[in-house]
């Protein structure tokens, strides 16, 4: 995104606005692991207790997701910064 | 709730909207943790044939002890996240960085 | 949530934002109770009316969501109940 | 639209922002419903082959009656709703009580 | 719907609040399709690039999704006009 | 960002307002775009197994790949739509007309 037309006034209100919708889209992010990664992993309801196995499958899933997400976003990053160059 | 370990600042007289925007936001999160407990301990207790209205027995202990297992499952990768990187809610969960 | 430390004003204005919440999060719940069961009990399109055997799984479903959610919702309240108890 | 059954009691000259509020929560009540009915029909008569663009005969004779299907459905879980809990809407839908 | 009973003020207002909820309709409308048809259409990752295959799959389900919106919107609008006219 | 289309013709000093409007609305594209391909390409790259935590060699590589296909995939459905009906934004994508 460019905001570079902004003025001072809109970039610190826009600043706000960015901060408040990372830390919102952060809980989303969480969330959906944790439900994402509960259905992997979690099949065996003899127990209300996390198996060591169940365990380690969220600890698993958790990580491979992050980085998975943060893989995504490199390339993200650079298709847009493509998209953005040839056209406009 | 405890998704989070925010602690709040107050202030006294007036309404201080950043604290309620704050409290909005955890109430927001409670709900969505909630709806998506809904979701998955359905998928996994609830039979889709339906041949009645009630949940049986089997389904009932189900959801009790899926309930549980999903807290236990949100709160190791809160840890996790926390380990991996402590500042990881700044940064957006290594998504998009505007 | 505990809002005990907020004063009189806050509560206030708290209390109709929950309540606009209610309303909101009882209409998603209506949609997608709706959505979920129409997915698993109808799967003939030979005609456009409800089969008695389509809406009585329609009617089972939905007591059976209602029931799901409020054995879920205890369940949470203590599980919170607890997760607030011991680390705070 | 006749998903709820509410009445609004007007206000004459300027702007009834209640009135505006129930409006809004309205129109997105009916977006939502639209959107799952897209969506539940489109699983239910599309082939995802995707060997042409069109809707062929099959697939458009089951879109009519599955969005038919849909409102009576919509309409049986209602009435329920309502017969199970005359007020599930003031509790939340059996759900969290803040 | 029915905004007859509105005044002029706040027939204005909810005409800019329905324009804008349909740029955001709109909006998600679009990324829903994509994600929904590159589901179906694109399963071979051994190529970075679509395939022609691939290609002619999501012009297909595109177009097939559009006109599946539009036909459940036409039925909606009857279904609508019909469930205002009798109980009210 | 290039999903649209969009010119934004500026104001000069203090906030404006409609331009902040639509800068938050393409924020929040963006972001539903993003985490639709999270989505998306987890489901095509990521083996639901998690015998480790660690991306391995044919999971990156699908990752990038996929991430690719979807802006093309994108970039097509955009051209589409353009050339279905120029005017698809303003009708709401042939959806309700309210």
């Amino acid at each position: 995104m460019d905001f570079s037309q902004f003025n001072s006034a809109e970039q610190a209100q826009m600043t706000k606005v960015i901060e408040k919708k990372q830390m919102q889209d952060f809980l989303r992010m969480y969330s959906n692991l944790v439900e994402r990664c509960f259905t992997s992993c979690c099949n065996d309801f003899t127990s209300k207790a996390l198996s060591s196995k169940e365990e380690q499958c969220m600890i698993n899933c958790a990580d491979k997701f992050l980085k998975h997400s943060e893989r995504v976003g490199a390339r993200f990053a650079e298709q847009n910064a493509e998209a953005m160059g040839s056209p406009k | 709730m405890s998704f989070l370990g925010r602690g709040s600042s107050g202030a006294s007289g007036g309404v201080n909207q950043e604290r309620m925007e704050m409290a909005v936001q955890e109430l927001d999160m409670v709900t969505d943790v909630f709806n998506r407990i809904v979701n998955a301990c359905h998928n996994k207790c609830i039979s889709t044939r339906y041949a009645e209205g009630d949940l049986n027995k089997g389904e009932s202990v189900c959801i009790d002890r899926c309930v549980s297992k999903f807290f236990e499952a949100n709160k190791k990768v809160g840890e996790r996240l926390q380990s991996v990187g402590a500042n990881a809610g700044q940064q957006g969960g290594g998504g998009l960085g505007f």
